[in-house]
């Protein structure tokens, strides 16, 4: 057995460092690239600087951009949260004919309608709606877009919040207010903490979406300056770019992170079977 | 204090199942209540309904002669402690406990006051400030408890409470459960599937079957002299022997090869009967003996503590009897059976009613 | 309900445990369906709307498009394009996620149920990195990696020049993917294995069964509905993927062209709404095709 | 016509006291065309604010800056554009001129203006060369006051040709010549001898540096007389130099198909790895720049050299010219549904004043719309004299139809299937095959 | 058919928990052996290092004399039989039983065969095309016993096998494993935390606590002379009543008030000791009694069946004792308690350990 055990245990090792390298190699440029006096599209040892953030910080909306952004996506994650979870709420504990076909539908439309053809009636109506150059606006469509599957996900987590909980509460008079607000709530949390990171997350990295329905450079999230990082010819600018896709990526790992340590990140996601 | 009263209930639930179907049933005014009865047998669903959780879909449930048929959980003044306990785990103790009172909008201090008083007479002082989490099965236990008597209910509703709780809790939550509810008074209702319990804890015992009543009685008539073999089956806490038998004329029944005495007043002879008789009221012999009797052979022998249960086969029937410890034969040891009239029960074959009813009590005090 | 017994007065308690009622449970649904129907619903119905006109964006047709009948959508069935797009997007939905995510998933949460938690923390905090990071960020690490001649992968493989993003484009955008969206696999599926009592495993090795033995007749017989779920779920991201385009643009000529790619470029770069939106129709309907395929051997197996 | 401004009186607003402008553009400071951004926001719009004060007229100019992919700014300006809304100025790239005309998007200047002579009267256009001013018009109508424009050359490497053994003031003059300078330069380790956009990859680059270029070189224009070029012999020669190119080694053809190939093809001339390479003055101007170029080469004014592109031979180019060009650029539109079209037209007047223009190049070298501004600033640079004063007589601009963009796909796609080692005569058969589609019809493609 | 040895045998968790811990161990070959104990004192743990499911920390196991103690759970030659069964869901009662054969890649045709004997043997005929599912928890008991048995292991290792199944159930299964065992004669260990199931199947007991051996021996003498009070507490299905008391010179201990007989032969007088006696050898008299006794007032009396347990205030302390069925006082009747001094255990109030062993079967009888 000894042996036999020496040699799987070997084996193990040398398969997590291959998982491992093989998701943490991509990510060498961003650790390298911004810090790099020469950063090219390439990873090699840095030319340490900190020249490139100067530059970044300097950059007349770049800092304003993160702070759009973080405006969008944080109402969109609560917006999303909290829809999605009376929704599925209810959802879960109410037998509503049709729910399951509804569900998986509704999943099915919001991963297709994301394309460029969508954008023309989105548009449209957020124009007649006024809501043209509102970061309100941008959040209120990728509410929409998100909510589905956020539903989807979220409904198993509260299917997993023992019944006993409620009906306890329910005997002792409490109000369906109250019971979500003492009992539900409180349980689920860490299914809503996975839920609102995802969905943050997900808006973080929408570029169309507020470029088209955003007028005023000033209120433009990062997602879309970071498309602006180039010259005039279309090259992209490299002295800025890294560390300012080092900066935007921040507020995404640290929420992750923030999530993961109070709650940890979990999935349920539609493993219902 | 409260009692309830239930006419024609009945609870279907979407899928057609009738879980309780027609069930009469009163309980009195401070009376500890047992509603026992195999798995899926309906308990839980009567115990739901009387509570409001589940919707009746036929009688009346009455509390304290106000009829609740219709009326939201929260406001019939009862009070439940779930098989799981339903503690709230992101509560301490202490909130928990009044929550209840907080649903009320109680104030702060005096819910302090409540929650430390009670917490005093269910000995949960110290652990007041704990999560949940962090307490044993048995302290979770008198939680619920403590968070159900906060809430001043007139009736109480327990729904397997000590199930959960390893053997030897069980035993001293027991105890101390029937204690509380003497101290009490209030009305409680309790649901379990182990006699055992029942028969310790309850003043009357409804046995359930398929979401019907198959007996209603004291620990005692339940336990001594069970309406049918249903419930002779499903009381004690070895199997009654049930065994096929013919009414002799003389006063005893055949049955496995042998013959016993019973009271045969309301049967003719040669009627088909069950013959049912527990093992604790079977005398072994391994000499002679005079008089009816079963013979047979010792197959195996379980120690039961002060007790043993051996089995004997007696013409190809395993037969069941109680010995005292140090007293068991070796197995293969030839031996007799015999047992009092008083105690040789004898249900029809057809619906396993109970045959001799003839003086309930007299038949019971042997 | 028997009117003999039931007494009239009154409404009965809610059913559900939370005494909800369909009412409030319909307004707690409310907002979100909202919310889907302006933002999901309506935009879909009327994509569907402009699949049959000749609508585009500039040029006489955006003031007066016409109706053209069926004629786009037969239009994309004799549009050699339009298939080699179908035909790529198939490929990438089955090298990345119904083989790459799936299995490098299964993998990570197989392997890493029973590591030591700082080894199973760091290796699920770099897996779920790749799938938090923002796509555009995410496009350029990639590019880096692949680049032809500071990249990463051919300092790795000490093969300076080879251009893998031209050479072999779909393969990388494969194992982009597969990189990308590993992580939720590994999430459902290490949830999913919690699911499957230790005892059964336990049983299998009592018995002297092999891991492979193991795998095939006790693990996947139990997560067999997760498999479907997560496929499904995969596929259909998948498929309806844009990131593509950051790292290729669906060069070299077209043979990264994935639907979603091929859709945006004929919308943006051709300006044809109305075929694009007829495309979409199509890709829709393709995934409710494959949806129902595997709702139906979902129900089948279980 | 029966929608937009049709209807609208011309003349509304136009004594207003308070005015209000936005002024949109595909450029952002810190980002895309940041200089043209900072010109605009920091000098522009505060002159014009400054000059309208002292007419006693109080104006707030916004600026409204994207820096995107054309493309996508394309689509959200004709979203606004298609709701009646949108900034009251825009710029747009002159290919867009007649797809927006066709939509309504945008109307001739002096419908817009409503006074045909206070449009046409305004001095400036005569510093605007006629074909620069192609570039806003469309069916012989102005709609837009044209920007800066641009011309394309061949450059090349003088120290790769020093080693090669070619003369330092290489003028070819015929394809064959470039192909001969290529074939020396391959001598060279690890030269590329010759880069010539191709591919679909490179996007419009392979049609603005690459195929037109070469086809106007041919005498043949993708669109005349209505008609689009379709698979004829001009087209198959262009096609065949690409073969010639990427078949024997001239050229790389696998950096024809990066998505960043262009990027790529700039850091490798810089890195003195390729030896000819046709492109536009923006190369010149800020890629191999020596300060702030994305591929700065630090002996750019010694290293560089730059030579008009031949017609296949002598003679053969369009107009039967003996060297040819390509040009684009841009302009500067009126949004029909503008409050204030009078105030609009004044604020495009003045940006397009000779001061303004001068001062939009900030001390930099840029070829520019007008004449006058042109002969002062382009003094200072060799190469800027010599493409306004050589190249822009001779160029060429691209046919604004909405049509365009899909011919021009087409085009790079021909280049990448005979890039891809297809044969010419297939990819000029899909070609067409796919022209047709685009355009409509067989009767509006010119074939032989 | 095979003994096993288990010397010095510790098994740590990886998380320092010292499951076992330095244990010594003999099973006989075809011994039908218990590991009881309260949750978590690492019988679970014992049992699957036996099995090889967890690593020894230290020492070793042998199996039929051979050293196990490092070979892979798949090659030791041992059945287990998992607490949830771990039947393979999917797959038939007759795959399941041969899955073991499967993967020995016996042939399916041999596997037939096994299948429908042992099924044959366990009374599953009829249920081979069944899926696990559709079969009642008895059912699948024998599933998992006819897999164990299919498997030909030496040794059988079952971990608490009855627990999931209902009260009644558990019951029949007892004898129906009971039975089985002596058939086969296969040496078996068996985990469970139920003293009632240790003492009426087991050959020998070991009461484990804390990952150590308390006491070893037959069932009747663990209930009738627990060798400390930790075993006393533990066995019995009442719970054993541990009073602090003293010893008296004259053959009698203090204590509640009153006094007990006792053999005192090893202990000093006035030596504090704890007085531990089971409810079930206490006499209960509502008279006056001669010798010595306890004298108290009944609290609450719990129906046993055939018995009640009646709670008897004594100064102050609680004291359980076993009245027959109709004879429990009223509750707060003044009572009399005695008992002989052979059923009266004495422990050192320090350690708790037994005091008066002289002659553990002499005392035991008595
Ligand atoms: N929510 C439900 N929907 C449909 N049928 C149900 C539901 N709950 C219980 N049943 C069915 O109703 C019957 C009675 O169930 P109930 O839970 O009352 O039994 P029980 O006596 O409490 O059993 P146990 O001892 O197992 O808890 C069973 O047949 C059960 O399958
Ligand atoms: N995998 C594990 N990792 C760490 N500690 C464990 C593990 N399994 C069990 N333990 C600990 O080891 C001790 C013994 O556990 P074990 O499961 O053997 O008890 P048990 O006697 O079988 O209890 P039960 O009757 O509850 O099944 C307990 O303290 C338990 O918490
Ligand atoms: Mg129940
Ligand atoms: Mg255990």
């Amino acid at each position: 057995m000894r042996p036999g055990y020496v040699v799987r245990r070997i084996g193990f090792y040398v398969l997590i460092c291959a998982i491992t390298l093989f998701f943490a190699v991509p990510m060498l440029w961003i650790a390298s690239a911004p810090f790099d006096a020469s950063p090219g599209l390439g990873v090699h040892w840095p030319d340490w600087t900190l020249e490139n953030i100067r530059k970044t910080l300097d950059h007349p909306y770049a800092m304003h951009s993160m702070v759009n952004s973080l405006l969008i996506c944080v109402t969109t994650a609560v917006a999303v949260t909290a829809f999605a979870a009376l929704a599925s709420y209810a959802l879960s504990r109410v037998r509503i004919p049709g729910r399951d076909a509804l569900l998986y539908g509704l999943l099915l439309l919001s991963s297709v309608v994301t394309g460029t053809a969508a954008m023309v009636p989105i548009f449209v109506m957020m124009f007649q709606l006024g809501l043209i150059d509102s970061r309100f606006g941008v959040a209120l469509v990728m509410t929409g877009g998100l909510l589905p599957a956020a539903i989807f996900i979220l409904k198993d987590f509260v299917d997993a919040v023992p019944k006993s909980y409620e009906e306890s509460a329910r005997v002792f008079g409490a109000s369906t207010g109250q019971i979500l607000r003492d009992v539900v709530l409180p349980v689920a949390r860490p299914g809503l903490a996975t839920i609102m990171v995802w969905a943050f997350v997900n808006s973080w990295g929408n570029f169309l979406v507020p470029f088209l329905l955003i007028r005023s450079i000033d209120k433009q999230p990062g997602a879309v300056l970071m498309q602006t990082l180039t010259d005039e010819g279309g090259s992209v600018n490299l002295q800025v770019l890294p560390v300012f896709s080092l900066l935007f990526s921040i507020p995404v790992v640290v929420l992750y992170l923030l999530v993961n340590s109070r709650y940890g990140f979990r999935f349920h996601g539609g493993i219902k079977s | 204090m409260a009692g309830i009263d239930i006419e024609g209930l009945a609870t279907v639930y979407p899928n057609g199942v009738r879980a309780v179907d027609g069930l009469d049933l009163h309980v009195a005014d401070g009376e500890f209540f047992a509603l026992l009865g195999p798995s899926g047998c309906g308990k839980t669903t009567l115990l739901r309904t009387i509570a409001g959780l589940e919707a009746a879909s036929e009688g009346t449930v009455r509390i304290d002669a106000t009829d609740v048929t219709r009326t939201e959980p929260g406001k019939r003044g009862v009070a439940m402690v779930f098989q799981d306990y339903a503690l709230f785990p992101h509560m301490s103790v202490s909130e928990n406990i009044t929550y209840p009172l907080k649903v009320r909008r109680v104030a702060a201090a005096t819910r302090l006051e409540v929650a430390s008083r009670t917490a005093g007479e269910l000995s949960l002082d110290g652990l007041l400030e704990r999560k949940p989490g962090q307490l044993s099965g048995g302290q979770q236990q008198r939680v619920a408890l403590a968070r159900a008597i906060a809430s001043e209910g007139k009736v109480l509703l327990l729904d397997e409470p000590l199930s959960n709780l390893d053997a030897r809790l069980r035993l001293e939550a027991r105890t101390f459960l029937k204690k509380l509810q003497r101290d009490l008074g209030i009305t409680t209702v309790f649901v379990t599937h182990d006699q055992a319990e029942a028969l310790a804890l309850a003043d009357r015992i409804a046995v359930m079957d398929s979401g019907k009543l198959r007996q209603l009685g004291s620990p005692r008539e339940v336990f001594a002299r069970p309406a049918n073999t249903f419930v002779a089956n499903f009381i004690g806490s070895t199997p009654m022997n049930l065994l096929p038998g013919k009414v002799l004329g003389d006063g005893t029944v055949s049955v496995a090869g042998g013959s016993l005495p019973a009271t045969t007043v309301s049967t003719p002879a040669d009627a088909e009967v069950t013959v049912g008789i527990r093992p604790e009221y079977l005398t072994l012999s391994t000499g002679d003996v005079s008089g009816p009797s079963l013979r047979g052979e010792v197959v195996v022998a379980e120690n039961l503590g002060t007790q043993s249960l051996v089995s004997v086969d007696c013409d190809g029937t395993l037969i069941g009897v109680t010995v005292p410890e140090e007293t068991e034969p070796a197995p293969g040891a030839p031996v007799a059976l015999t047992a009092p009239a008083s105690r040789v029960l004898l249900y029809t074959q057809e619906t396993g009613e109970l045959l001799n009813s003839a003086d309930h009590t007299a038949g019971a005090r042997s | 309900m028997t009117s003999a017994t039931a007494p009239a007065r009154g409404r009965a308690p809610a059913r559900d445990v939370a005494g909800l009622g369909v009412g409030r449970a319909l307004g707690f649904v409310a907002p979100a369906m909202l919310l889907i129907g302006a933002f999901l619903i309506f935009p879909a119905l009327w994509t569907i709307y402009i699949g049959i006109t000749n609508y585009r964006l500039t040029g006489v047709e955006a003031v007066s498009p016409s109706m053209v009948g069926l004629s786009n959508y037969t239009k994309a069935l004799n549009d050699a394009l339009f298939h080699n797009a179908l035909w790529l997007t198939l490929l990438f939905v089955l090298g990345s996620a119904i083989i790459g995510q799936n299995i490098l998933g299964f993998t990570l949460a197989w392997v890493l149920r029973r590591a030591r938690p700082v080894v199973r923390r760091t290796v699920e905090a770099f897996t779920l990195l790749a799938w938090i990071l923002p796509s555009t960020v995410v496009a350029y690490l990639w590019v880096a990696f692949y680049d032809r001649d500071g990249g990463t992968l051919n300092s790795i493989l000490g093969t300076p020049g080879t251009a893998w993003l031209i050479d072999y484009p779909m393969a990388c955008l494969v194992v982009f993917n597969t990189w990308r969206g590993t992580a939720f696999s590994m999430m459902l599926y290490s949830s999913a294995l919690q699911a499957v009592p230790p005892s059964q495993l336990e049983s299998a090795r009592m018995v002297g069964a092999s891991g492979w033995q193991t795998l095939r007749d006790v693990v996947f017989p139990h997560i067999r509905g997760h498999v479907l779920t997560n496929t499904l779920l995969i596929s259909l991201w998948t498929a309806n993927d844009f990131s593509p385009f950051l790292l290729t643009k669906g060069g070299p000529n077209h043979e990264s062209e994935t639907v979603p790619v091929y859709i945006y470029n004929v919308a943006l770069q051709g300006g044809e709404l109305g075929y694009s939106s007829a495309i979409s129709f199509l890709l829709l309907i393709a995934n409710l095709l494959v949806s129902l395929v595997y709702l139906r051997l979902l129900r089948r197996r279980s | 016509s029966d929608s937009g401004s049709g209807d609208q009186d011309a003349n509304r607003n136009a004594d207003a006291k308070k005015v209000e402008l936005t002024f949109g553009s595909n450029s952002v400071k810190g980002g895309k065309s940041s200089a043209g951004a900072t010109f605009i926001q920091d000098v522009l719009i505060p002159k014009f604010v400054a000059e309208q004060k002292g007419k006693g007229v109080d104006v707030t100019v916004k600026f409204q800056g994207d820096g995107s992919d054309d493309e996508v700014y394309k689509q959200k300006l004709s979203l606004d554009l298609s709701n009646k809304s949108g900034p009251d100025l825009f710029q747009i790239d002159g290919i867009w001129v007649g797809e927006f005309a066709q939509a309504n998007y945008i109307k001739p200047l002096t419908e817009t203006v409503g006074d045909a002579a206070k449009v046409d009267d305004w001095d400036g256009w005569k510093q605007i060369p006629e074909s620069v001013q192609a570039l806003g018009s469309y069916n012989g109508q102005r709609y837009g006051v044209p920007g800066g424009t641009d011309g394309r050359v061949l450059y090349f490497n003088k120290k790769l040709f020093q080693q090669a053994g070619l003369p330092a003031d290489w003028q070819p003059k015929s394809w064959d010549d470039i192909i001969s300078a290529g074939q020396a330069l391959k001598k060279i380790a690890g030269v590329t001898p010759i880069q010539i956009n191709a591919g679909t990859a490179m996007g419009e680059a392979t049609t603005m540096q690459g195929i037109l270029p070469l086809l106007v070189g041919t005498g043949a224009t993708v669109n005349s007389d209505g008609k689009w070029l379709g698979n004829t012999a001009q087209l198959r020669e262009v096609l065949d130099f690409y073969h010639q190119v990427y078949s024997t080694g001239l050229g790389d053809p696998v950096l024809q198909r990066e998505a960043k190939g262009r990027d790529k093809s700039f850091a490798e001339f810089a890195a003195n790895k390729i030896g000819i390479l046709l492109e536009g003055d923006y190369f010149w101007r800020s890629v191999v720049e020596p300060k702030e170029g994305v591929a700065k080469m630090a002996d750019r004014d010694t290293a560089v050299g730059y030579a008009l592109i031949p017609a296949r031979q002598p003679g053969a180019g369009v107009k039967g010219q003996d060297f040819v060009s390509m040009s684009g650029g841009g302009a500067t539109a009126i949004n029909p549904n503008t409050k204030f079209p009078q105030q609009a037209w004044e604020f495009l007047q003045f940006m397009n004043s000779a001061e303004m223009v001068k001062e939009s190049l900030d001390g930099a070298a840029k070829i520019t719309q007008r004449s006058d501004v042109n002969s002062e600033v382009l003094k200072s640079d060799p190469m800027l004299s010599f493409v306004a004063e050589k190249v822009l007589p001779i160029t060429q601009y691209r046919p604004g139809r909405a049509e365009y963009p899909k011919i021009s796909a087409a085009l790079q796609q021909a280049t990448a299937d005979v890039v891809g080692g297809k044969s010419t005569d297939a990819a000029a058969q899909a070609y067409e095959k796919a022209v047709e589609a685009a355009a409509g019809g067989k009767d509006k493609v010119t074939s032989n």
